[in-house]
């Protein structure tokens, strides 16, 4: 039941970000969403996550905010905007409705199946040696996987010097 | 006098002083403790970043960037993935230690996290600074 | 099953941001949006009545554990999405120096 | 199989020397990146053999089991992209040596560059599907930084725009993972396709084929999802336009397409349907939109799109002979498509300019850039004989054979468009008065010529791939995607 209050509240925080006028206003609505989702991970027994989750989201406003020092557009509705907006709600709807009905073929919320998983937890401490499992898995089952991850945020941090280079070329040969 | 007139104010200065070490030490014993508790190196790396993000509000870009600059920090980033490499390599081609690098990946990591972090936020302030200027 | 449906309403949501708005931060923030709820799809699919938390203990019997692999997952993907967060955020300031406007039908040099 | 782990860890470590060092010491990122590709394509072709030795090798991570550990995976379709990627890889490399000395900071592109390609042989060789998705969000986000490396307006736009695409592509696919992995309960990609074909198929495999067709539709441009990528390919650096369009849309779009669709769920038939639909569509679209462009890159990256739509359309007919054919066309397209840009970059490089109607006549003063500019134009419109006419020649038949006349018309039709619209290239850049503007140019140098003059052999040697003794590095290719739902079977096998 909480859970579906914490989804609610995450809902309308979204709506809020998306459809607010002010850009800090809207990027603050974000991170409300973000602490839910936080909660959420609590509640649904993720320690690691709602820690990390909630650190991330305290660096993604700070970036973020650093982005958003001038004002919102207004908005402008010219002749498509009504026809693209109707689209484009059409066209979620159909989505809705077709994933409301694959979604029944999901084991049941709360009943995982867990062929693979339950062998993690059978002897990950035994082969791995950690206690928490979820670094077992990340480190040691899946290490392969925390090499790609740590490849992937490398890979960001040099993106973002070299997007944030004054000049591109030297114009010397 | 000149160190009042940077950054935040008075308040936030004494706050920050008095928070930035126990938020990094707390970052640390995340890191550390990642095998036991949750957390872990990408967690603790983070948080590590974010207290010295937090002096750097604080207390304005001059002195951190005497301290610490992008290049330096890239150095950084760069000798703790190159750890983490060395060590995963050596657990995914299967030698036998395996366990015992887990600690020793964990440190890496959060010290490439917390560095490339940083740097991204220094790059982040610096390419916006013509645009305060405006 | 609602919860499930419910997650694919904030997935929409942020879709609808994505695709309907004309800010670049706007969009930044409807990506940020969709990930959060494929990140909470993806441990309500591992979540176990009653479980517990994925940490073993010495004295205690292993029962009733929620599923580990999504976290480990979802750990990878909050990276992947900080990463991809401040490259774009990055580029948007960058845009912004170039053009002096966050409106995407103003950024139009490129034409076809 | 050790070996297979070195194609994502020597690229790794060379990015990573690359950031330590490279700032520091003047020619340490050329070196250590043109050694370690050189490396990677050695590697490659040494590996060949082994997959047609044991048609399906797997090496299992740290010595965990598969469904618990992370498996790769070598088996004739991947051995054939890997060889693909990495040469490509390697002669970009090259070339770049000199094209990116007037570029600030080459180390940063140096480290990106070998981060993409860490990421698509990662993609290439892996056996679990989540972490596919990782080794594609590395290539991607390193893709998005260096469509931007030039930091112009138009380049920071381009790059905008893909990343934003890219990103809602990766985020499907995320979410396509997601729902597999709660109905099957596993990420192996064997795994999954065991566990699914002890299950009837219903509404959720749908959605899941519906997320990863977006997904991955978006990813490799198919034509309703295709708006960023003229953007991108056209503003980036040449040699990243050269990867981009004639490695990477191929390896984390048409092999991660086919390899989730064909191997995983079984190859069903509406799919295939779809993907031929979409196929023509592109083909004829990009083909018809190439012909208005002015800018010599932009009319390339339609022309990709179009021709990526004649491999897609291939897969899609999915007989052996047009898949064979498809497989052949992707070769051969990464091969010429990347010398085409190449040689684009050799043109920008002297003359300035890109624009065709300012261009004219330079084929007199660059004779190399020329000739190798026009081998390569001749083989992508299908001059016979030239690689990419038996690739051509390939699917049209396989599509009559399989009964599709009108899809084959129109491969022939927009095959003649190719033609035209490359002959305007020749026509306008090389041949023609030289311009007042351009008397003064010279030559493109050294490694830069070497590149252009290596894929034009490639692109009028490949045919060759067809005869018997060499047919097997394709064959084996096909095979794997023919095999289906039996890729399962086959990497099972191999773990015992």
């Amino acid at each position: 039941m909480e859970l579906h209050i914490i989804l609610l509240f995450m809902i309308f925080g979204a709506i809020v970000a998306v459809e607010t006028r002010d850009l800090i206003s809207s990027v603050i609505a974000l991170s409300a969403v973000g602490l839910g989702l936080s909660l959420a991970f609590l509640i649904l027994k993720a320690p690691n996550l709602a820690i990390t989750q909630l650190v991330v989201e305290i660096l993604c406003v700070i970036i973020l905010i650093r982005g958003t020092i001038n004002k919102d557009l207004p908005l402008v509705r010219d002749g498509r905007w009504l026809f693209n907006t109707i689209a484009t709600f059409l066209f979620i709807a159909c989505f809705l409705v077709f994933a409301f009905f694959a979604l029944k073929e999901l084991p049941n919320f709360g009943e995982p199946l867990m062929r693979v998983s339950q062998g993690y937890i059978a002897d990950g401490l035994a082969k791995s040696g950690a206690v928490n499992l979820v670094t077992a898995i990340t480190l040691n089952f899946r290490g392969y996987d925390a090499l790609a991850e740590a490849a992937v945020l490398f890979a960001g941090v040099i993106g973002v010097l070299a997007v944030t280079r004054k000049t591109g070329k030297s114009h010397e040969r | 006098m000149k160190d009042n007139q940077k950054g935040m104010t008075l308040i936030v200065k004494t706050t920050t002083r008095l928070l930035f070490g126990l938020i990094l030490i707390y970052g640390i014993y995340i890191v550390l403790n990642g095998h036991l508790a949750p957390g872990g190196g990408f967690a603790g790396g983070l948080i590590i970043a974010l207290s010295f993000i937090q002096l750097l509000l604080a207390f304005g870009r001059e002195p951190t960037l005497e301290k610490m600059n992008i290049n330096r920090s890239l150095y950084l980033s760069a000798i703790g993935i190159i750890a983490f490499l060395v060590s995963m390599s050596l657990v995914l081609l299967g030698s036998g230690f395996a366990a015992r690098l887990i600690p020793l990946c964990d440190i890496a990591v959060a010290l490439m996290v917390s560095a490339g972090i940083f740097a991204i936020f220094l790059a982040l302030i610096l390419s916006s600074e013509i645009k305060e200027g405006k | 099953m609602s919860l499930y449906f419910l997650c694919f309403v904030l997935f929409c949501v942020g879709l609808y941001c994505v695709l309907r708005k004309r800010n670049i931060i706007k969009i930044i923030i409807g990506l940020g949006i969709i990930e959060y709820a494929v990140n909470l799809f993806i441990i309500l699919i591992g979540y176990r009545t009653q479980g517990r938390a994925p940490i073993l203990d010495n004295k205690q019997e292993i029962l009733n554990m929620v599923d580990p692999l999504p976290q480990a997952m979802v750990l990878t993907t909050i990276v992947i999405g900080l990463a991809l967060t401040a490259l774009v955020v990055s580029l948007a300031v960058r845009i912004y120096e170039k053009y002096g406007t966050f409106d995407i039908t103003k950024i139009r040099r490129l034409k076809g | 199989m050790k070996a297979l782990l070195f194609f994502v860890i020597i690229p790794l470590a060379a990015a990573f020397l690359c950031a330590l060092a490279g700032r520091r010491i003047k020619y340490f990122s050329d070196v250590i990146v043109n050694l370690s590709s050189l490396i990677l394509l050695l590697l490659a072709l040494n590996v060949g053999p082994l997959a047609a030795a044991h048609q399906v090798s797997v090496y299992k991570l740290a010595g965990w089991m598969p469904p618990f550990g992370i498996s790769l995976v070598l088996d004739g379709l991947s051995s054939f992209m890997l060889v693909v990627v990495n040469l490509v890889a390697f002669l970009v490399m090259v070339y770049a040596i000199r094209y990116m000395q007037e570029y600030t900071d080459k180390w940063k592109f140096h480290a990106l560059f070998m981060l993409m390609l860490a990421g698509m042989n990662g993609v290439v060789i892996s056996g679990d599907l989540f972490n596919l998705y990782i080794f594609l969000e590395v290539a991607s986000i390193a893709g998005y930084a260096l469509v931007a490396f030039g930091v112009e307006a138009e380049d920071l736009e381009a790059s905008f725009k893909y990343a934003i695409m890219g990103s809602l592509a990766s985020i499907f696919i995320l979410m396509g993972i997601g729902l597999l992995y709660s109905y099957t309960s596993t990420l192996n990609m064997a795994d999954i396709s065991s566990v699914l074909s002890e299950k009837q198929p219903g509404m959720l495999i749908t959605l899941v084929s519906v997320l990863f067709l977006t997904g991955f539709g978006l990813k490799t441009a198919l034509v309703p999802f295709h708006s960023w990528l003229p953007d991108a390919h056209s503003s980036a650096p040449a040699p990243v336009s050269a990867t981009l369009s004639g490695v990477f849309i191929k390896t984390v779009g048409v092999y991660a397409l086919s390899r989730v669709f064909f191997n995983i769920l079984g190859a069903p038939p509406k799919v295939l349907f779809i993907l031929m639909v979409l196929g023509v569509v592109s083909m004829v679209v990009g083909a018809v939109l190439a012909i208005v462009q002015d800018d010599i890159k932009r009319m390339f990256a339609y022309s990709s799109i179009s021709q990526v739509g004649y491999i897609i359309f291939a897969l899609g007919i999915g007989t052996p002979l047009a898949i064979l054919g498809g497989l052949f066309h992707l070769f051969n397209h990464a091969c010429f498509k990347s010398l085409l840009f190449l040689n684009a970059g050799a043109i920008e490089y002297s003359c300035g300019t890109r624009s065709l109607n300012k261009l004219g006549g330079v084929g007199a003063k660059m004779p190399v850039t020329g000739a190798a500019g026009f081998l390569g134009a001749m083989s992508i419109s299908g001059i016979p004989p030239f690689a990419g006419f038996w690739s051509k020649l390939i699917i049209i038949v396989a599509s009559l054979q399989a009964g599709y006349f009108g899809f084959a018309l129109i491969a022939v039709l927009v095959s003649i468009i190719t033609l035209a619209y490359y002959l305007k290239f020749q026509t306008f850049a090389f041949l023609g008065r030289l311009d007042v503007a351009f008397r003064e140019i010279k030559e493109v140098p050294l490694s830069m010529k070497f590149s252009m003059v290596v894929l034009a052999g490639i692109c009028v040697a490949a045919g060759l791939l067809l005869l018997p003794e060499f047919r097997n590095f394709l064959k084996m290719a096909s095979d794997v995607l023919l095999s289906g739902a039996a890729y399962k079977d086959a990497v099972f096998g191999a773990i015992r």
